[in-house]
């Protein structure tokens, strides 16, 4: 087997607040290969977006990567100069954000903004950058180029301005590119655009993708396999297909049980009880042992005790599950 | 556009207990800074008529900025519609007086759909749900907070809770207490704008429950107002779609996912993520966005996105009219 | 000769006053300022003024090469003058620049004695009605016109007699006539006997402006020659700063021979006075024309530098800053209120804190220096608070807390609030409160002349040349009412009404001076007001200056650089 | 020095005119008493503001006592040093100066807290009735509030107090009159915000009236940040008046810093105690309701998010 | 242009409101005018002369119908129009305003950047303090003791005034000269107008660096220092300039104080100097004068924005 393009080991990001140690990011591991779309999906706050800022080396102060390696294309990016993470960071893993509109500069064209993740890589010059910028924005579905190469974010939609930040993750021909929720603040119908346009683009350039999103119908809809996240660490990775029809994480299985598709019209959903906790005071063991019903059934202690390592069951199927292990 | 004839109420049995026909609201664009300019006005709402029953749930669907949110505080003159009317209980709600307002206002409820904006973050969660009972004079001070614990009991509170500050609970346990406050004074009508939306998926199912509960306890009926449509599905008995300010099609909750009538509610239900990998669906994608409701318009509000338009489209607006018993619709197609 | 004043003409009695000058922050009253240090020194025989004596003389004809001759004098000014006709204004800082720019028919030296200036000689009549002045030869406008009597005539009757408001005041109401017989003689003729026409007749009270420029102007207070001065004195405009310098240069065809001796004279706008000293010390500036209080000991002791001391001067000499009761208000109208307040007052303090040592205590309501008219047979209110508790105590004022509260209006430039700040304190310690009131002159007199809303304010009153024009305008029944520095006590008693007339008639000066000691006598035994302190000034001037005139406005004629 | 006040007060005047306007309340930071305290006792900046403002307060409160004698009286013979007897020093009247300086606390509090309470109140009053009214009256509110912002506010006191004559009550009325212009548009921006803000819809949902929704959850929630930027106004004041006081404007009544410092200016080579003291007490005092005003300001100006780590 | 018709009503509000405050005060003019020595004629005649014998809404309105036709009046101190002499003043101060304002943008733009790049550093620290400091020290003072330090005990400066009167320089030296003169006000103001200008450039920047389009053009490989300057900084521009605008009224009184202090010759000084001689024209003129600078100050900061965010170019 070849080596994976990323491979994420034992990351474990952790935020330094006044009121105490946020980890948010507490033993992740994962790969993903060349040409791959990985879903990573999880509730709010468990993790994903820190998950996603610490492999591009974009934490700030008062967050640091703790522990463990990032591993990209055989470099190791955990502890990376500035300098070999700017020659990665665009040209080679490029970013989306959930905030389209925000993520670009309100000052700056977008056209420039485009040549600027031109620039880093390729010796074009400034015409040639126009050129190409127009180029990308007619490739990523945005009419009349260019007319909107010369404009402003505000002049754009939402659902524009993503398709302009895609235009500028492919501007570099990146080998991977990680979404961080490119659609949940986009309506369905621009959501399936943006949604078509990603996969069409990762099929044509066979970039690999780490989709995040809390949303399990997105990952459905373009992933190979999925990842769920639950309070800073990955509890399950699995194929996408098993994930729906075979999940063996007692959370994996409540989120997937409590969708309205899933049962009939006006019956009262499965819930998973209680709420998501907080990751400052995260439980001892588990934790998700506090919700888990499977638990109590099955009467286990353990699982308030001591956090469960990654076991897997099946072939390619990790969870992290004292039920399993 | 039809007037007695509220539509979308016609499978209902029994009288409407909420009926709004022919609602405008327009708002005037403000621009440049202070100075008053009138550009063209916002068709945020431009003739929506529908009818709930006692104890029915209708669903409002529709994306963003498709006049939702304006439906659902009309109903309560939350804000004034340019037009229209509605009518509750068989009362005229934009016609009625300072009082006799208030008093439509305790039948009447509504939710919102961001948790911690809707409560007051200086006052605690038991003077939350008890303001309603002493506004309308039902109950001393203390009297409120006995109620306003009871009914916090019911969606899953407890009194210690009562007394803490919005900040200090979860965003589910802040919607339970938006859902005791409307509850407190048992209103026969909950609007229910987006009360699930901001919250995570596995709060989500808690809060539905939770409505769908309350339902078959009292009685109430719900206007629904959501843009996820598999939970609109799921809650509503029947179900109408918003475009730019109009309803274009109207139907039972089932009938209408199972076989939409109208291009755009096709397209919206084709763009719906699927609901499991091996769906594999023959996706319908809508050409750009929802155009700004201030662009003047001819002829069907869709016809720039449809990808069934005719020439005809673009011309005339279509009537939103009955297309089979209980089914409404505004489309050429249907003709 | 010294009688025929009108005292009783309520104008000639607002003469000089105070607080004079413009609205000048300056230290001491500059009021009394005002009238502007006048010069001493004349012509051929500069007497170099005050200070610095003149040793050697240039005597009448110039030693072609003078070794005096050359250099830029630098004299700070606290305003702008804003413009250069002194024939309109009476303003200090005008007069500062145009003093060296313009002539009088006479100038007066620190005794107020007349010398020659444009009149070479004149004679008056026996009456003191009739004035002959003759002017000297030769004069030449810094335009190259001649100076002549028309001169004369057209800048009193078409500018000073309008607009000069203390010579409008002083004169228009007894000047019958101006004749000039020939383009060398003046006469004025007047309608009653009047003795102090020559020290009205300075360049600060009556500068001669000319007539070839103003006549046919439209409006003399807005003409733009008022810019471009064209006068016969010892400098001439070279350029103008507004708000930062006056530069003047060397008139060379003065008609004084041999003056000036300086090149330049730059008048530097420094409204702060402790800058002004500031500059003086570190050489920025030559002259300075106050130094405050609180810098003489330190200056007194830098050898770079010399003060003048400036005890009189002629229009604004004699000064004695004085606490007025309003007569009007019922606490004053006990003459034991009026007492326990001059025994409360600490003079001895203002005069050691206020004015650093600079004046002495008043007597009374004539300056000690006026010798002819002052006399010390009078009755004194020495420092004593005892016997002030013991006048209150009398006339039933509680004793213990406050007794009872006044205001106490004063200008608030200056030292005045320093005076009144010492004696709130002063007061306090009898019981009386005392509500400290500054007002800037415009809101002061008002209030105070028209409206009479005060309790007490304090004045510097100037005693000027004569107790007919400086002192008498205070105490005359004929002067109460809107006019400024008048009696604002509002004091009526006809026998003081009777001395005063007497004594401005009566040409015999020791027969005056017992007029005004019986004066003198009755006042400090009524005690309308109170006589705080008399006060002198002292400017300062680099050491290597000399020939200064220091309190004239001809300051710089005769001034020259030591080597 | 900053006549204007502190620089909160021009980030504000900044932000309240950029084209984004001004937030309103921001509801994740509104916390309970005891976690503001906590989070504003973990800035060492607020703590020293604190202390600072708490020390310029207790001394004006407690200035007869710490310093029995009259500020105005003469104590001593003109000029003496600082020395056991005088600690520092006495003026050209022989005045003890440290019962100048801490009697001088009272005047400046005064103006400084009288300024800005009458800017919270008008300001309030003008922006809260702006904002909620909305409309016509808006329009012509706001006019006003422009007019006062155009009016040049130091030279407007310096005309008046020049003009009308010298005094304290003057000078509070002039600045006062002119200093609630931000207040009101930082109370507009609020309340137009809050009122727009669910719970408000909420409670009107509950039938309260509009006026009780003003009083109960409109303004209470508006006015932290109006507050604090009002407090931003007590240095601005304080050195007003001194700035006043020292071109010779000041009351003479009253013993204040800037008076004392007006009166050293003649005398600043012979007895430097007379100006370095008072010239202290100045820079202290604002010093302390600055960084208190700030930190305050911090707190609840949504705008000035800057300090601390993310909560 | 829309916004220069809506200053219109502001102007008008401005010149009403400071005409009336000055008419409505106690005390006369001719007083200051008359010297002490005016007899009732004398007073008569001024007043006649001036218009001052009408009743104050007529003069009101003869004062408002000169200013439609610019006249801004008569200063009957100086005997020339009020605009002239406010004219002739004005480079005096600019003199000293522009090149201190443009000195303290420097300085606080500049170290406010590198302090919100490096927050909590020992630079951003001390960058703090003396900002805080700045603003509580009274300016006049602090000058006092600028002058004392360096042009007393040290003796490097000269303590008064714009240029040596003695000295007669011609060309270069006598801008040496002023530049000498000019150091001490200078810093002086340049002390007083960076405090909010570093200010509000740190927290701006702070501000704008924790945006989301920061961390996506970090994410697109652009380095720490590109994006501040490339990004972050450009969009602080906005409430930067804002502040340099807000504060001009700031900056007049602040240069008030400096040139009495310094004895310099500028519109701080006249007005003083005309307050105290009532002279009423020179008084309505300034003051209307700065109003329309505050006006015109916002009207150029509504611009500078349209010229730096395409945002407000496009009036969304
Ligand atoms: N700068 C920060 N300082 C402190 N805590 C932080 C910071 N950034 C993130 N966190 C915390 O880390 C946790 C994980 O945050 P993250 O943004 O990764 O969640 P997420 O899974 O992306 O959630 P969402 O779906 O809401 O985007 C959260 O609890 C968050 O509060
Ligand atoms: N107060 C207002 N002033 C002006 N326009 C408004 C106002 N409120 C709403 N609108 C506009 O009216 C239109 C309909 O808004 P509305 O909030 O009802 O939509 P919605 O369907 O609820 O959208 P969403 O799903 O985003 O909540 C939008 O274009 C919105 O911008
Ligand atoms: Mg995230
Ligand atoms: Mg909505």
């Amino acid at each position: 087997m070849t080596e994976p393009l990323l491979s994420v080991e034992g990351l474990r990001t952790h935020f330094f607040v006044d009121a105490g140690v946020v980890k948010a990011v507490d033993g992740v591991g994962f790969h993903i290969r060349r040409g791959e779309v990985v879903g990573l999906v999880g509730e709010s706050g468990c993790g994903k977006t820190v998950t996603s800022l610490s492999i591009a080396g974009l934490i700030e102060s008062p967050g640091r990567i703790v522990e463990g390696s990032v591993r990209f294309d055989g470099t190791e990016l955990v502890g990376a100069s500035e300098r070999v993470l700017n020659t990665v960071r665009g040209p080679r893993i490029a970013m989306i954000f959930q905030q389209p509109r925000a993520s670009l500069d309100p000052v700056m064209s977008v056209g420039r903004q485009i040549g600027q993740a031109l620039k880093s890589g390729t010796g074009m010059d400034r015409s040639a950058r126009r050129r190409r910028a127009v180029e990308l924005l007619d490739r990523v579905g945005i009419s009349d180029p260019d007319r909107r190469v010369r404009e402003y974010p505000h002049q754009l939609s939402g659902g524009m301005a993503q398709r302009v930040m895609i235009a500028i993750a492919l501007a570099g021909e990146p080998d991977l590119l990680i979404a961080d929720e490119p659609t949940t603040a986009l309506d369905v119908t621009v959501q399936a655009q943006i949604l078509e346009l990603l996969r069409e683009l990762q099929s044509a350039n066979g970039m690999a993708v780490i989709l995040i999103t809390h949303d399990l119908g997105v990952i459905a809809e373009i992933a190979d396999r999925a990842a769920v996240m639950y309070a800073g660490r990955i509890v399950e990775e699995c194929s996408i297909s098993e994930l729906y029809d075979a999940p063996l994480h007692p959370y994996t299985l409540g989120l997937m049980e409590s969708r309205p598709a899933a049962s009939r019209s006006k019956s009262r959903l499965r819930v998973i009880p209680g709420s998501v906790p907080v990751p400052l005071d995260l439980p001892v063991g588990c934790s998700f042992a506090p919700r888990c019903a499977p638990r109590v059934e099955s009467g286990l202690t353990v699982c308030t005790e001591q956090a469960p390592d990654p076991v897997s069951p099946r072939d390619g199927h990790h969870v992290r599950c004292w039920l399993h292990g | 556009m039809g007037s007695a004839t509220a539509p979308g109420a016609t499978a209902t049995t029994g009288p409407a207990l909420l009926e709004v026909t022919d609602l405008v609201k327009h708002y005037r664009i403000r621009s440049g800074g202070s100075m008053a300019h009138s550009g063209p006005p916002l068709r945020a709402v431009d003739g929506v008529s529908f009818r709930v029953a006692a104890g029915e749930t209708l669903g409002l669907v529709g994306e963003s900025g498709g006049g939702k949110t304006t439906v659902g505080l009309s109903v309560l003159r939350l804000i004034r519609p340019s037009g229209g009317s509605v009518t509750f209980e068989g009362r005229d709600v934009l016609a009625a007086g300072r009082t006799e307002m208030k008093a439509l206002r305790q039948r009447m409820q509504i939710v919102f759909q961001d948790p911690i904006g809707a409560l007051d973050p200086r006052k605690s969660i038991g003077d939350s749900v008890g303001e309603g009972l002493r506004i309308q004079g039902l109950a001393s001070r203390a009297q409120s907070h006995q109620r306003a614990a009871e009914v916090l009991d019911r969606v899953g509170l407890t009194a210690a809770q009562s007394r803490s500050l919005p900040h200090e609970l979860s965003g589910g346990q802040l919607q339970r207490v938006g859902i005791a406050r409307a509850l407190a004074l048992d209103p026969r009508l909950v609007v229910c704008d987006e009360p699930v939306s901001a919250l995570d998926v596995s709060i989500q199912a808690q809060i539905i429950n939770l409505l769908l509960d309350l339902q078959a306890e009292r009685g109430l009926a719900y206007l629904f107002i959501a843009h996820d449509l598999a939970l609109v599905r799921h809650i509503s008995d029947r179900v109408a779609v918003m475009y730019l300010g109009r309803i274009v099609e109207s139907a039972p909750a089932g009938e209408l996912f199972d076989n939409p009538a109208h291009p755009y509610t096709r397209a919206l239900l084709s763009a719906v993520p699927a609901d499991h990998p091996a769906a594999a669906r023959q996706r319908i994608v809508l050409r750009g966005e929802i155009p700004s409701a201030t662009a003047p318009q001819r002829g069907c509000p869709f016809a720039p996105r449809c990808p069934d338009a005719m020439a005809k489209c673009s011309e005339e607006t279509p009537e939103f009219k009955e297309i089979a018993p209980g089914r409404w619709a505004a489309c050429f197609l249907n003709d | 000769g010294d009688d025929g004043d009108e005292p009783a003409s309520a104008p000639a009695a607002s003469a000089t006053e105070e607080p004079a000058a413009e609205p000048e922050p300056a230290a001491e009253e500059p009021a009394a300022e005002e009238p502007e240090p006048e010069p001493a020194a004349e012509e051929p025989e500069p007497e170099p003024a005050a200070e610095e004596p003149a040793e050697e003389e240039p005597a009448a004809e110039p030693a072609a090469e003078d070794s005096r001759r050359g250099g830029t004098l630098v004299i700070a000014l606290s305003d702008d003058p804003g413009h250069f006709n002194p024939g309109i204004t009476t303003g200090f800082n005008v007069h500062a620049v145009t003093g060296s720019m313009f002539n009088g028919l006479v100038e007066l030296d620190d005794n107020a004695n007349p010398h020659p200036d444009l009149a070479e000689s004149w004679e008056v009549s026996d009456d003191s009605t009739t004035y002959t002045f003759h002017l000297a030869e030769g004069v030449r406008w810094h335009d190259g016109e001649p100076m002549t009597s028309a001169d004369v005539k057209f800048t009193f009757e078409n500018i000073l007699l309008n607009y000069h408001s203390r010579t409008r005041g002083g004169l228009s109401s007894i000047l019958d006539s101006i004749d000039t017989p020939d383009d060398t003689t003046v006469v004025f003729n007047f309608t009653q006997p009047y003795a102090a026409l020559l020290q009205r007749l300075n360049s600060t009270e009556a500068p001669i402006l000319p007539k070839h420029i103003y006549e046919g102007v439209d409006d003399v207070q807005t003409a733009d020659a008022n810019l471009t001065p064209v006068g016969t004195g010892p400098f001439k405009l070279e350029s103008y700063d507004i708000d930062n310098e006056i530069t003047l240069v060397r008139n060379d065809a003065y008609f004084k021979a041999g003056l000036p001796y300086l090149d330049r004279v730059v008048m530097r706008v420094i409204p702060d006075q402790n800058t002004q000293v500031l500059a003086l010390e570190e050489g920025e500036v030559d002259y300075i024309w106050r130094v405050p209080g609180g810098d003489i000991e330190r200056l007194g002791s830098d050898d770079s530098i010399t003060l003048h001391n400036i005890n009189s001067g002629p229009g604004g000499g004699f000064c004695i800053p004085t606490l007025t009761f309003n007569s009007d208000r019922e606490v004053f109208s006990d003459l034991r209120v009026r007492q326990a307040i001059a025994h409360a007052v600490n003079r001895d303090q203002l005069v050691a804190q206020v004015l650093f040592g600079q004046g002495r205590v008043a007597t009374g309501p004539i300056n000690s220096q006026m010798a002819f008219a002052y006399s010390d047979d009078v009755t004194s209110y020495p420092y004593d608070i005892d016997r002030a508790n013991a006048l209150l105590d009398e006339v039933g004022y509680a004793s213990g807390g406050t007794r009872f509260s006044i205001d106490l209006l004063v200008f608030s430039f200056g030292v005045f609030p320093k005076y009144a700040e010492v004696m709130r304190q002063n007061l306090a310690e009898v019981g009386i409160d005392v509500v400290v009131t500054p007002l800037d002159r415009s809101a002061f007199i008002p209030r105070v002349f028209g409206e009479r809303d005060f309790d007490t304010n304090i004045i510097s009153y100037c005693n000027n040349t004569d107790p007919s024009i400086g002192v008498a305008r205070m105490y005359i029944s004929s002067n109460i009412g809107d006019i400024p520095f008048s009696n604002g006590a509002a004091y009526i008693n006809p026998a003081i009404d009777v001395l005063f007339d007497d004594a401005a008639s009566i040409p015999d000066v020791s027969r005056r001076g017992e007029l005004y000691a019986e004066i003198q006598r009755i006042l400090t035994a009524e005690l309308p007001y109170l006589w705080l302190v008399e006060t002198q000034f002292t400017a300062g001037s680099g050491a290597n200056v000399r020939g200064l005139q220091a309190n004239s406005g001809h300051v710089a004629e005769t001034a020259y650089f030591e080597e | 020095m900053a006549l204007e006040g502190p620089a909160a007060l021009t980030e504000r005047a900044a932000s309240s005119r950029g084209p984004a306007g001004s937030g309103a309340v921001d509801h994740h930071r509104a916390r309970g008493a005891k976690g503001l305290w906590r989070r504003f006792a973990s800035s060492p900046v607020a703590v020293v503001g604190l202390v600072l403002t708490v020390l310029f307060v207790l001394v004006a409160a407690l200035a007869s006592y710490i310093a029995p004698t009259d500020p105005f009286s003469f104590a001593g013979t003109p000029f003496e040093p600082p020395s056991p007897k005088h600690w520092l020093g006495t003026d050209d009247l022989g005045r003890d100066v440290f019962a100048g300086v801490v009697h001088g606390a009272r005047t400046s509090l005064f103006v400084g807290v009288a300024v800005a309470g009458a800017s919270l109140v008008i300001g309030t009053a003008v922006g809260g009735v702006a904002g909620f009214a909305g409309g016509k009256v808006d329009d012509l509110l706001m006019r006003f509030t422009e007019l006062s912002q155009v009016l040049p506010r130091f030279f407007l006191a310096l005309t008046v107090v020049a003009l009308f004559g010298p005094g304290l009550r003057n000078m509070v009325i002039v600045l006062a009159l002119t200093s609630w212009e931000l207040t009101a548009r930082v109370a507009r921006s609020g309340v137009l915000a809050v009122k727009e803000l669910e719970y408000v819809t909420a409670a009107e949902a509950l039938g309260s009236s509009p006026w009780r929704n003003l009083r109960t959850h409109v303004l209470p929630n508006t006015i932290a940040p109006v507050v604090a930027l009002a407090s931003l106004q007590v240095g601005g004041a304080i050195l007003i008046e001194a700035s006043l006081s020292f071109l010779g404007l000041g009351d003479p009544n009253v013993i204040s810093w800037g008076y004392m410092l007006n009166n050293a200016q003649s005398f600043v080579r012979r007895a430097w105690w007379m100006s370095v003291f008072p010239g202290l007490a100045i820079a202290v005092a604002v010093l302390g309701v600055n960084l208190l005003g700030d930190a305050l300001n911090d707190f609840w100006n949504p705008r000035s998010r800057t300090s601390g780590a993310p909560a | 242009m829309r916004r220069l018709l809506q200053a219109v009503p502001l102007v008008l509000g401005a010149a009403v409101v400071t005409w009336i405050l000055i008419h409505a005060a106690p005390g006369d003019p001719i007083v200051a005018l008359a010297g002490e020595d005016g007899d009732a004629g004398y007073y008569a005649m001024m007043r006649e002369r001036f218009g001052l014998d009408r009743p104050l809404h007529e003069q009101l309105f003869v004062y408002l119908g000169r200013l439609a036709q610019g006249d801004l009046g008569f200063s009957y101190r100086q005997n020339r129009s009020a605009a002239s002499v406010i004219l002739d003043q004005l480079p005096a101060t600019l003199l000293l305003m522009v090149p201190a304002l443009a000195i303290a943008s420097v300085i606080g733009i500049s170290v406010g950047t590198l302090a919100a790049a490096r927050k909590n550093s020992a630079l951003d620290n001390t960058a703090r303090t003396a900002t805080l400091l700045g603003h509580a020290v009274p300016v006049f003072w602090l000058s006092q003791v600028l002058l004392l330090l360096f042009a007393l005990r040290f003796d490097w400066f000269p303590v008064q005034g714009r240029s040596d009167a003695r000295a007669d320089y011609e060309g270069f030296r006598a801008v040496l000269d002023v530049a000498h003169h000019m150091v001490l006000p200078i810093a002086a103001l340049v002390t007083v107008y960076v405090p909010p200008i570093m200010r509000v450039t740190r927290a701006a920047v702070i501000e704008n660096l924790d945006e989301m389009y920061i961390r996506a053009a970090r994410a697109r490989g652009q380095s720490r220092r590109r994006v501040l300057i490339r990004h972050a900084l450009p969009n602080a521009m906005l409430p930067i300039v804002t502040v340099i605008g807000s504060q001009i009224g700031f900056m007049f009184a602040g240069s008030v104080l400096v040139e009495t202090v310094f004895a310099w010759p500028g519109l701080g000084r006249l007005l003083l100097s005309a307050i105290l001689a009532r002279d009423f024209a020179i008084i309505t003129a300034m003051l209307l004068m700065l109003s329309v600078t505050i006006i015109l100050m916002n009207l150029i900061t509504d611009l500078v924005y349209s010229l730096l965010d395409p945002r407000v170019r496009h009036g969304t």
